[in-house]
């Protein structure tokens, strides 16, 4: 668990923070090798004037079939991003600006990641109107609240399906039944914290775009999707122009390696199905440990949500304080850090009600494939020494 | 964040942390509501004696909790003082804290000037 | 120089399409195996919370440096991308749609690369002028035609460095220093062909912007990075948003692995200053042998040109069946097939005079690290063989 | 552009590329500038005889060499005839051509029609 042995004589943390990254499987980084190097498949896969591109074609067309087959969708439905955050800007931004002439109003939720908000704003400053829907006090969206947020002009709802900070499942085929009967709103969803929490099945549930990442779930970081339903001739703005690449919608040089990693990691995933109740085991000894501390809050549906995260607030600690305690023992995510550098509390937790002392106090623990029932120990006893010892201090 | 070597050693020992019980003059500032809260409670034996004994309690960033532990430390042994152990902008240095804490210390000095209120010495 | 041994029981082509991509270096693809499993530097960059992501930052910044040292700008100037036609479109959008109430006038070449022009002609639909400078028959653009062209409401030129077809080198501190007359005229400049070909210095050169990418120099394909000068305190218009990363500018989990292997790769490119006579010297001898064959003309001009690009039209043959007749033997590029799907004769080889059937009867010989010699001699006899092969056929 | 084996064959050998000199009937259609060129001289012996002899010229693709080899090499022993020694559509399946280059076998045709005008033969 060393992230860099040489810099850490002291014994690693536990890595719990698996909804922010996940280390690559073995058997993932193994098939990215193999598409480097002079010894490997290290062709461009666009250069169809010779055998180097062609064998590279091959395999990211193999990746894209890995990808289409775990997610439940074709292969011509994919289109390769750097991620979900490129995935998910592709969606918004391309649906909304190619039906702006059927209106200009999108529908999403107070919860939803940086990824899909950001975009919504620049939306709003382009002119758009943007309806933002509360959820519940567990995290849920209920369909009949799409339904009363659509309107004539809605040509977009964007509603996430496993929260990344919370861990909540939203009933997507429902929202898609909405959005279908509406007629015009096309529905995106963000799933990219679903692969390996949460079956998808982007055909059946009747989406219209989908946002895939490959390192949340053990592939590298810096590739994605973007699925594309081919149902309803669905049509985007691209954002990025060039060499055409992914049938014009996503120009720029395929990384083979990428998309390989990417393919290799959502087919392992689909293939772990005993993973679920695993990780759920090593979830329920977590929080029936820290519910043992007392004064503690799970963030979140606990009836549905997915078995990697758990999210707990902690009363009467302060967040950072909370976090510098356990940070030795256990690597976390917290309600008050944030990828970016503004430290505010997770608005997540906010939009469930939380008040801002709950939401800052709060941990987000994520499992992963490589999580032990030991990890589960060593995160229950720092934690539960780090809040007796603050509570202690500060006489609560 | 990084907390310097002497932040993160008061944070984690938070000497001091506690109570005196009745009789030792208490002061408090700040809210739990707020993100911060401290208090000092000293004891001083005889009137214009010395601080025989101080603690702290605190609910804040580890800034805080190690300021208000290096101060409850300094204290004990000195004449009580309307003015901290060493002053705000000192203790700024001390700890290496980022300019934008500055709010917490003043908590500290709050908490400590309050206990000097409670203990008689005038300001 | 096999791409995939057990597929390839014949002899693998030599491998002369380097401007196409790269392998990667062995000593790059090392330090980017190093950022993916659970034994390394595996952290999110962005979760400051815990080591795990500090330790990621750190390789993070390094890399940044790396780039930066080798390119001569700041580290803070480096943005890091998914690869140069990323870069370009941030450059060339972010540009023009920030300083939009300035003029929407923008500058650039026929012979730009199809990442600058698409986003330009999509520039064109949004309402914005732009002005298509035609070389001169070498490939080059003078500084002067920059300046004719420059109006009182030109916000952006973008020009690139070294041309992908024909490896012609403009004069980007000249043209950088008629941009900086005009004063408002922002000079954007792709040089994602220049890393380890050219020397480049955006410092010193007085350039805006700087589109970089890593698999055009043995590093990996699908990360790139876009030079933003912070002397004048340039800004742009996002394109994607959500997280915040990269000062705001490119949101989107910045995948370690990938930036590290591009510093690398720019830190070995650096450092090898006797690559270039090396390569000039057998890209001479590649010369040498074709023009024996008779009746060829060298695309672009040679005095004015990078050591690994020769790019040659030969008379009297057809463009398909040339390739057809060298790709057992030769992977190159060709004059008449691209990246996209479309057969096109090449766009630059026609704004450099050259007739349609001449553009489709060239060859793209790019050389890299790894090209021999031996390399060298194959690829001239398979040529030499064809050429005269199909000359025959034809009765020319 | 992936060639069926039979075109790679026929275009890699190129059986019957060439000329037959003085005597031989002669035709040819399409132009160099526009990308496909191809000639064809037939041998023909005796009038009303069978085709002695054929060759082929052809400036184009891999397809437009390959068929116009395999034509040249089907003519010989066949009577003179103003059609192909195999239909435009039936060579099209034979050498698996994509649709978009039909218009070079109309070429291939046409060179052929004309080598059998310049031997007499009325079509
Ligand atoms: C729900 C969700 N959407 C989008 C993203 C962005 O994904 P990526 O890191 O692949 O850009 C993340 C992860 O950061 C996420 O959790
Ligand atoms: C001059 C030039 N610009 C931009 C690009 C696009 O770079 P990337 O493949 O990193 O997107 C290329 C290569 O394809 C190029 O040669």
């Amino acid at each position: 668990m060393s992230p860099d042995a040489a810099r850490a004589p002291m014994t690693a943390p536990v890595y719990l923070d698996n909804a922010a990254t996940t280390p690559v499987d073995p058997r993932v980084a193994a098939r990215m090798a193999e598409c480097l190097t002079e010894a490997g498949v290290y062709g461009n896969p666009g250069s169809d004037a010779h055998e180097f591109g062609e064998r590279a074609a091959e395999r990211v067309e193999r990746a894209r079939a890995q990808v289409a087959a775990a997610a439940g969708a074709e292969p011509g439905e994919v289109i390769w991003t750097s991620g979900a955050t490129e995935a998910n800007n592709l969606a918004v931004f391309g649906a909304a600006h190619y039906y702006r002439d059927a209106g200009r109003h999108v529908v999403t939720a107070r919860t939803e990641h940086r990824a899909v908000l950001d975009p919504c704003r620049e939306l709003e400053r382009r002119g758009w109107r943007v309806t933002y829907l509360v959820p519940d006090s567990g995290g849920g969206i209920d369909p009949g609240q799409v339904q009363a947020a659509l309107q004539g002009d809605t040509t977009l709802v964007s509603i996430m399906h496993v929260n990344n900070e919370i861990g909540v499942v939203q009933d997507i085929a429902a929202i898609a039944a909405v959005c279908a009967r509406h007629g015009v709103a096309r529905l995106h969803v963000d799933a990219a914290q679903s692969m390996g929490k949460c079956a998808i099945d982007f055909g059946a549930a009747g989406v219209d775009l989908m946002s895939l990442s490959a390192h949340k779930v053990h592939g590298p970081k810096g590739v994605g999707a973007l699925l594309v339903s081919r149902r309803r001739d669905l049509q985007l703005q691209a954002l990025q122009f060039g060499g055409g690449q992914e049938r014009g919608l996503r120009s720029g040089t395929v990384p083979t390696h990428q998309v390989v990693g990417m393919g290799e990691a959502f087919a392992l995933a689909a293939a772990a199905t005993a993973e679920g109740p695993r990780v759920a085991a090593l979830r329920d000894r977590l929080w029936q440990g820290l519910e043992a501390i007392g004064r503690v809050l799970r963030n979140g549906a606990a009836q549905n949500t997915v078995p990697q995260l758990l999210n707990v607030s902690f009363e009467e600690v302060e967040g950072e304080s909370l976090l510098a305690a356990v940070r030795a023992q256990v690597a976390v995510s917290t309600g008050s850090a944030c990828a970016s550098a503004a430290r505010e509390p997770s608005y997540v937790l906010r939009a469930l009600g939380r008040d801002e002392r709950l939401a800052e106090s709060s941990l987000r623990f994520s499992l992963g494939r490589f999580t032990t029932p030991q990890d589960i120990e060593v995160a229950v006893e720092a934690v539960a020494a780090a809040v007796a010892r603050l509570r202690r201090i500060a006489g609560a | 964040m990084n907390y310097s070597e002497l932040t993160q050693r008061y944070f984690e020992t938070a000497p001091g942390a506690g109570t005196l019980g009745p009789g030792a003059a208490r002061g408090a500032a700040g809210s739990r509501a707020q993100g911060t809260w401290v208090q000092f409670e000293l004891q001083i034996d005889a009137p214009g004696g010395r601080i025989a004994a101080a603690r702290f309690l605190a609910f804040g960033c580890p800034h805080t909790i190690a300021v208000a532990a290096w101060v409850a430390e300094a204290a004990v042994g000195r004449l009580p003082q309307p003015a901290l152990p060493e002053g705000v902008q000192a203790l700024r240095r001390r700890f290496d804290l980022p300019v934008e804490k500055l709010g917490r210390l003043l908590v500290v000095e709050d908490a400590w000037l309050a206990a000097m209120a409670d203990a008689g010495v005038k300001s």
